[in-house]
């Protein structure tokens, strides 16, 4: 009772105060609104109910993408929301946007892909890939264990469900791979959560009581928690020791699905990765050393591995945890340009990630596989196609002239500057094995223009492969990543009109 | 309370091991009292007579798993209804803010319930809750009482 | 401990007289006369049969997975029995007074699915399994309407701790909280003060009117938790035997038939509690005529310890009486019938009654 | 009861748990051994929300972890139930046709 | 017109590749002419910036007033975070170093156009990738913005993939493939060192505007300049005012290295415990022997080189070679010249070895082409053995060798062309006594195979000898290489001599006799069109032989320059 009264004091204040924050959540109370609509929808009409779900979902999520980009002028330094659980500050709301754009591009992509009723004749899928994109939201802004939990569940399990939803023998296989290594990797997290909250004594892990809470434990128990919730994060980007499932998924999944889990809880998972190192000492534990290490096993055995796949998905898949490791980078440099380098190659990875599925989806439409042999002599066929694929790998690739170099330039720019003012070994061991993957990367890269341009074929006549909506989206995909080349001050300036939680 | 020198949980545990306890001495008690002559017949598995075919443990009809995880979500969703449940309507709280606290308490869970609501109408509409209903085949029996005197009672 | 004592005691002699009062109230509305032999009326019939299942051998089926098998009977009993550590008996008397006690009766109960289920897997027999099966799907379907229903009473009265519910209920309201008030219907507006009145009055079926249908919702509920008839598809007899105990015999199987009324008289208990006032007495005071005071004595004194008891027990009696009856008076749903029963009324009924009781708890400050 | 008891049953719990996901075999078995390793989560979480006891939020942090796990729990059983109607089986090892 | 010069040369083939790539399919025959035309626009541009270039400008190659033909414009310039502001510009100019290599793309690029027309499958295709290439390839030599540079020198791979990886010979595809990698391996090496070098390097004019002290570029006169030096030396600048550089010749500069930067001259930086600067020295060195190429790295040219297309091959030989010895005058020596001093004697090795290992392998080819490949391995060498000497005559050269043999080992490449086209073999065990059949063409490859092994009177041998002349003197001069170096180096000219007379002698002279009886018919003598790439050629050859003042003029200022600098790093 007593404690109750007390708590009364300040009770209305919060709860006026959370009242107000919601109009900063705006978007993520659109995108339930939106999911709410949708399965309203769903169950008030019994046939035909493809056009409205997909109005509904279009219109849901440029709607918050709407609102983000009306935030981004009037958000003033950084602002804790629902008393602490979520910090909004321009990461939050420019990664925010590149998400609701990737979630405008797969609903694009879920329309022009073959079998779009698999999309669209019911609301699941709309349903859990609005989940995703939320948790994606939410991601970015919580710096609160508790909040980093239920929002990486929240995508997970879209995820594992999304992957699954789909009536095939992969699906289930791979859906149960995905949840399986999901449910571990989570469980680990929380128990090395749990454990940061005992050293600590608080869940919000920008405070400063916890960072003072850890620099006074051991160090053995602290790295042993620290690693423990680092694995969790690990484990939505997608690299080294957490990477095993996303081959399959990618695999698996329906192409749309795949871009953006390929794309959006990676960047998530970073921006979780970056708020969560930003208030650790590196005096304490030698982050360097371990983050060098995953990021130089992710890069390696992504590349490695990718060498010798004969699907494009499943290459694109371990390509994808490469490119984590190179994420990964960013996060190592520890420096303001690290972060910062890390958000240009992050978007600049996005928009390479979507361009490549969707012009692989538009082959795989035509053929209903995604091996490279779909690919053969497609160049002398579809040219144009040809070349935006060619430019989206290159791209990839890292070379210029196209946007991947440079942010490939910069994230190793900031590599190198920290290494001159830390001078840990392991620094320039990453930036060589970095650039060294590079090249291995050309080889399976350079595999689909091979296929196009210098294999030959004459089964097919003329095929069907992309109408001329699809050119003319797959260069609205493409044209950034070249134009980002020739003028990526344009990004970067925004980029550096973030303050990120460092 | 009575037993001054027992927490409260002390007394659920009693509560338990007794019970515990009780059955076991029973057992004990009525194993030193009852003959045991097991033979294979006493021994088969009672059908009604027949001979069992095979053993009972395969693959059961679907809706028994989707009923337990249609289950297992609302009962989780009621985790949140009793801690709510005791604080949202508290005297104090509720005029320490006049009513602000009561009316946000309660718009929060409305909403939560809402969706809730909203999940069980899902499975409903999309027909997970029906169970597959027998189909009835008509004897060939005449019966004095005519077949539709029993359509009330059929579903 | 006395409390475990008296309630195992009770609970034993209950089932005694349950059995009995069973057979012979079925034997009445069948129109027959029952057990008659053993004693005066049959009275012993009962104690007869007791006796004969503690000598009765224990038949283990070959094909049983034996662990399995044994266990299951004791873990039903004890997470049934366990139930009554938290009942309020009378004013002052009664098991543990943990603040979270309902939570913890719903928690504990609901663990005699998993015995349930152990006892159908692991005697092995398709009639065992099935029923197994049938009653697992039936209880939690029923679990969620029985929680929701009791959230309603929760929501109103604040509390996870039956005694201070069964308080506030009664014109001893004021020993657990000195200024707290009833009014009629627990509308402040309507400005007629119930505190000092008491009786039915007082208690939450009458202070929330539609708690009539919570009561409904929640008995129709208790009845599918216990299996009991209309909802014993579990334990058809007519089609599987017994269920999932048809392998029992002996010991075993009475501790399972035990749990079974125990369960009965539990779900009755927590009824008349939560709805009924629990041990206050029904009759209101009308001014100077104070019903209530004289048949309730102040908490502590052995008045009130006789008094409260007696309301309950008797409360509860009746409840369970009222199940017998019901027993022999409606026909077995259907599977698909009690599942649709379930989910497609029970539940949303309950959801709308949370909802309504959550406005009416603001209209009662 | 003193907290290194409770820390020491958390910590055998999760080992048990993970031994239990790496070695078994069966599905469902790996899914028991990762509620395990949950719930050791929920100890700690609760065994320290003692120390901050005026916003528990470990106690909160429990049942948020308790809630989600039952959500994974139910996507898990249908999707062990899928596997099951596709492979026969919910040995891991036998399922695996995606290679590369 | 004159101060934008290079810039139409640079983008005059790409403005080529885009109307290549917007005419219709159907006009096949136009893609040629226009490429052509593109072409000989850029050659006849090329000629005037020569013409207009004044050979008189003096100075060290590392300060910007003894370039010409300026065209320089900020590309972009961005600030990313900690690392402070850097800037991009476009900056493209040309000294000494760096003018006669234009010419010799202009003009090899032009004969390469005309010796294309052989091509018949995929024509838009090819004259548009080909355009590409020519833009990469003058851009990269004309670029003295690093970022501009690497773009041109990355994208020269894409182009060359697809014209080896789809107009090539059978092995086209492997070919392809090992070109792209070897290069890119080494131009990942030059990226890390670009990374350390803008990282450490500031633009004092830019830094200047930032600061306020000056309002724009006209005002930055060379005190000031040096004042702004001086202030950030002194570390009186604040640090958000510097702005990195990528231009390649204030890196040349020790005070444009930013006080505390970690490839400065002064700042003792260590990699793996060698000195920083030495390591930079060496990447940058392996990155562009790769494509020179020196001896441990050359395996990629005789496959590469045997694939390609005629037209790709004299492009290849002709050009890209060339890059990697400009890269190394242009980046390696000219940022580290100290480091360059200190491992002369490695550079004058593999320089060496070069020379002997190419000239043997050339011995010891059965395939024409092949042949030529490795006389370009051993060609080359000497490039690297006159730039190790370090002394002006060495270091011109080189150059001049790089000219020269840009136009000499075109010629060879087309002549095999010419063969090819008409038999499809280049076996050299396959013909016997072809003067009698074609005597023009024998007469050709005669002058040909003598210019390449340095006979007096063409301009191989000019290079040669002031390449022996540089080396000879190194060590008294400098003492960059040792003595016995040039000694041995001589033997190349012997084995050179060796292998191209055994050919010639076993090709050419005797009776006639081919393997195949149909080729009797097929082996005709030149025509006209090959007449038109190959006698100018010849012309150009002995031109250069014997009167090579022509060249020496132009790049004897820069050159003095360059090696100044070497010196004065070297005290």
């Amino acid at each position: 009772m007593l404690l109750q009264s007390n708590m009364a004091l300040g009770l209305k204040e919060q709860i006026q105060g959370i009242s107000a924050d919601i109009a900063w959540l705006a978007p993520e109370i659109t995108l339930v609104i939106t999911a709410v609509l949708l399965l309203i929808y769903d169950l008030i009409f019994k046939e035909n109910k493809s056009v409205g779900l997909a109005a509904i979902a279009f219109v849901g999520m440029a709607f918050s993408l709407a609102l983000l980009i009306a935030g981004w002028g009037n958000v003033e330094g950084d602002r804790m929301l629902m008393g602490g659980m979520l910090r909004l500050d321009g990461a939050a709301i420019y990664l925010r946007a590149l998400f609701s754009i990737g979630g405008m591009i797969g609903l694009v992509m879920m329309l022009r892909c073959k079998q779009k009723e698999k999309f669209f004749k019911s609301s699941e899928t709309l349903l859990l890939f609005f989940g995703l994109v939320l948790g994606t939201f939410l991601m970015t802004m919580s710096i609160n264990f508790l909040m980093v939990y239920v929002a990486i569940e929240l995508v997970s399990i879209c995820s594992y469900v999304l992957t699954g939803l789909f009536k095939s023998k992969r699906n289930s296989e791979a859906a149960m791979k995905y949840l399986l290594f999901g449910a571990v990797a989570s469980a680990v997290m929380i128990y090395g959560m749990s454990w940061l909250y005992g050293f600590t004594g608080t869940l919000d892990f920008t405070s400063t009581a916890f960072a003072e809470g850890i620099s006074q434990v051991a160090i053995l128990p602290l790295s042993l928690a620290l690693i423990m919730t680092i694995g969790g994060f690990v484990f939505k980007l997608g690299a080294f020791p957490f990477h095993i499932w996303s081959p399959d998924v990618y695999e698996a999944s329906p192409t749309p699905i795949v871009a953006i889990f390929s794309s959006l809880p990676k960047l998530a998972a970073l921006a979780i990765l970056f708020r969560f190192v930003a208030n650790l000492d590196i005096t304490i534990i030698d982050w360097q050393i371990w983050l060098g290490i995953i990021a130089i096993a992710s890069m390696t055995v992504g590349n490695f591995s990718a060498l010798w796949q004969k699907d494009v998905k499943r290459m694109l898949a371990y390509s994808s945890i490469a490119h984590a490791g190179f994420l990964l980078v960013g996060v190592l440099a520890f420096s303001e340009s690290g972060s910062t380098s890390a958000l240009f190659y992050g978007s600049i990875y996005l928009l390479m990630n979507f361009g490549a599925f969707f012009l692989v989806q538009l082959f795989e439409n035509n053929e209903g596989k995604t091996s490279f042999d779909v690919f053969k002599g497609m160049g002398s066929k579809v040219p144009y196609l040809g070349v935006l694929l060619l430019i989206v790998m290159i791209s990839l690739t890292g070379l210029p002239p196209m946007a991947g170099f440079n942010a490939k330039l910069y994230i190793f720019s900031s590599l190198w500057e920290s290494w001159q003012t830390v001078d840990s070994s392991i620094l320039i061991w990453v930036l060589i094995f970095g650039l060294l993957n590079t090249v291995v990367s050309l080889f399976f890269y350079l595999k689909i223009p091979y296929y196009m341009f210098f294999k030959t074929r004459e089964e097919v006549e003329n095929p069907v492969i992309g109408s001329l909506t699809d050119k003319i989206l797959g260069t609205i995909l493409v044209a950034p990543l070249l134009l980002l080349f020739f003028k990526s001050d344009w990004l970067l300036n925004v980029l550096n009109s973030i303050n990120f939680a460092l | 309370m009575i037993e001054p020198n027992l927490t409260e949980f002390g007394t659920v545990l009693i509560f338990i091991l007794g019970a515990i306890t009780f059955v076991s001495v029973g057992l004990i008690a009525a194993s030193i009292i009852r003959p045991k002559k097991p033979n294979y017949e006493k021994l088969t598995t009672y059908e009604s007579g027949e001979e069992t075919i095979g053993t009972a443990w395969g693959q059961f009809n679907i809706k028994f798993y989707i009923v337990a995880i249609i289950f297992l979500l609302f009962e989780v969703e009621i985790i949140y209804l009793f801690p709510w449940a005791v604080i949202f309507g508290d005297q104090e709280l509720i005029q320490g803010t006049d009513y602000t606290w009561a009316w946000f308490a309660i718009t929060e869970m409305f909403i939560f319930i809402f969706i809730l609501a909203l999940g069980l109408a899902y499975a409903w509409r999309k027909g997970y809750l029906d169970w597959v209903k027998p189909v009835n085949r008509v004897s060939d029996f005449k019966s004095p009482i005519p077949a539709e005197a029993y359509q009330k009672y059929k579903d | 401990m006395y409390a475990f004592l008296f309630f195992l005691n009770f609970v034993l002699i209950y089932t005694i007289f349950a059995v009995y009062a069973e057979r012979k109230i079925s034997a009445f509305i069948q129109d027959r006369y029952g057990p008659m032999e053993t004693g005066p009326y049959g009275l012993l019939q009962t104690v007869a049969d007791l006796l004969k299942l503690l000598q009765k051998e224990d038949i283990v089926p070959l094909a049983a997975d034996k662990r399995i098998f044994k266990v299951a009977p004791l873990i039903i009993f004890t997470s049934v029995f366990a139930g009554f550590a938290v009942l309020p008996l009378t004013s002052d008397f009664g098991g543990s007074q943990i603040e979270t006690g309902i939570f913890y009766l719903l928690a504990i109960v609901s663990l005699d699915v998993i015995g349930i289920l152990m006892a159908g897997w692991g005697s092995n027999s398709k009639y065992a399994l099935l029923g197994a099966m049938r009653s697992v799907a039936q209880i939690i379907s029923y679990e969620i309407p029985l929680g929701l229903s009791v959230v309603c009473v929760i929501m109103v009265s604040q509390s996870l701790n039956l005694q201070e519910i069964v308080y506030q209920q009664g014109i001893f309201i004021n020993a657990i909280d000195p200024n707290a008030q009833n009014f009629l219907f627990g509308i402040k507006a309507l400005g007629i003060e119930t505190t000092h009145i008491g009786g039915f009055l007082t208690w939450n079926i009458f202070r929330i009117p539609f708690f009539f249908l919570a009561y409904l919702i929640f008995f129709i509920a208790s009845l599918a938790e216990a299996n009991r008839a209309p909802f014993d598809i579990p334990i058809a007899e007519s089609e599987l035997v017994a269920g999932f105990h048809v392998e029992y015999s002996g010991f075993r199987w009475a501790m399972i038939m035990l749990s079974e009324y125990g369960m009965m008289l539990l779900i009755s208990f927590l009824g008349a509690i939560l709805f009924w006032g629990g041990w206050n007495t029904p009759l209101p005071n009308i001014g100077s005529v104070a019903l209530a005071d004289w048949t309730s004595g102040e908490p502590g004194t052995i008045a009130g310890h006789l008094w409260g008891a007696f309301w309950l027990v008797s409360k509860a009696l009746l409840t369970v009486g009222l199940q017998i009856w019901i027993r022999w008076t409606y026909p077995r749903l259907r599977l698909d019938q009690l599942m649709n029963l379930s989910w497609k009324y029970l539940t949303p009924g309950a959801i709308i009654l949370v909802l309504v009781s959550a406005l009416w708890r603001l209209l009662m400050i | 009861m003193p907290l290194n008891t409770i820390l020491l049953l958390g910590a055998a719990l999760f080992c048990i748990g993970l031994a239990v996901v790496v070695t078994r075999k069966n599905a469902i078995a790996v899914l028991i051994g990762i509620e395990l390793m949950l719930n050791a989560a929920n100890l700690n979480l609760v065994a320290f929300s003692r120390f901050d006891a005026v916003e528990l939020q470990g106690q909160i942090f429990a049942l948020f972890v308790i809630t989600v796990a039952a959500a994974e729990a139910a996507v898990a059983l249908a999707i062990v139930i899928k596997v099951y109607q596709h492979f026969q089986t919910a040995n891991l090892d036998k399922i695996n046709e995606l290679k590369g | 017109m004159i101060e934008n010069l290079l810039t139409y040369i640079i983008f005059t083939p790409l403005l080529g590749a885009l109307v290549v790539l917007f005419l219709p399919q159907s006009k096949t025959s136009s893609f040629k002419w226009v490429a052509l035309g593109a072409l000989g626009v850029t050659l006849v541009l090329s000629v005037l910036a020569v013409t207009s270039f004044d050979a008189s400008v003096e100075g060290l190659t590392n300060s910007e007033d003894q370039l010409q033909m300026v065209d320089k414009a900020e590309w972009f310039s961005v600030e990313l975070g900690s690392l402070g502001k850097f800037s991009v510009d476009y900056f493209v100019g040309v000294d000494g170093l760096n003018l006669s290599l234009l010419l010799l793309a202009a003009i090899v690029l032009f004969i390469g156009a005309i010796s294309s027309f052989g091509i018949k499958q995929k024509q838009k295709g090819y004259f548009g990738l080909y355009l590409l290439l020519s833009t990469s390839v003058l851009g990269c030599f004309v670029a003295l913005d690093f970022f501009l540079f690497y773009l041109f020198f990355e994208f020269m791979l894409l182009p060359m993939y697809f014209l080896i990886g789809i107009w090539g010979g059978p092995k086209r595809e492997y070919a392809a493939i090992k070109f792209f990698l070897y290069t890119l391996v080494g131009s990942i090496l030059i990226l890390i060192v670009m990374i350390g070098l803008y990282n450490s390097v500031y633009d004092p004019v830019k830094t200047g505007m930032e600061a306020g002290v000056i309002e724009n570029v006209l005002e930055a006169s060379p005190d000031m300049i040096s004042s702004i030096q001086y202030a950030v030396q002194a570390g009186q600048m604040e640090s958000e005012n510097i702005v990195k550089s990528f231009n390649m010749i204030s890196m040349a500069d020790d005070a444009n290295y930013l006080p505390d930067s970690f490839l400065g001259k002064n700042s003792y930086g260590e990699i793996f415990g060698q000195s920083a600067r030495w390591m930079a020295f060496l990447a940058l060195l392996i990155g562009f022997a790769i494509k020179l190429p020196a001896f441990p790295f050359h395996t990629w040219l005789p496959d590469a080189h045997v694939e390609a297309p005629t037209a790709v091959s004299v492009v290849l030989a002709g050009i890209l070679l060339k890059i990697g010895g400009y890269g190394i005058i242009r980046t390696a020596f000219s940022f580290f010249p100290d480091s360059a001093f200190h491992y002369s004697w490695l550079i004058g090795f593999f320089g060496l070895f070069s020379i002997l290992y190419g000239a043997m392998n050339a011995l010891a080819q059965k395939d024409l082409k092949r042949l030529i490949a490795y006389s370009s391995v051993s060609h080359m060498g000497f490039v690297l053995l006159g730039l190790a000497a370090m002394t002006v005559e060495g270091v011109t050269g080189a150059i001049y060798q790089m000219f020269s043999h840009g136009l000499i080992s075109s010629m060879l490449f087309l002549l095999v062309g010419v063969l090819y086209d008409r038999t499809h073999d280049r076996g050299i065990e396959n013909y016997g006594g072809l003067a009698s059949k074609m005597p023009k063409f024998t007469i050709l490859i005669t002058i040909a195979f003598f210019a390449s092994l340095g006979l007096p009177g063409f301009s191989g041998f000019i290079a040669e000898l002031m390449v022996f002349i540089g080396a000879f003197k190194s060590s008294t001069v400098i003492g960059a290489i040792p003595y016995w170096m040039p000694v041995v180096a001589t033997l190349g000219l012997v084995l050179g001599a060796g292998y191209y007379l055994w050919t010639l002698q076993r090709m050419f002279f005797g009776k006639f006799w081919v393997k195949d009886k149909a080729w009797r018919e097929v082996l005709v003598d030149l025509n006209a069109r090959e007449y038109v790439m190959l006698v100018p050629l010849v012309i150009l050859i002995i031109w250069f032989g014997i009167y090579p003042a022509t060249l020496l003029d132009l790049i004897n200022n820069s050159v003095e320059g360059f090696t100044q600098l070497l010196i004065l790093s070297v005290e």
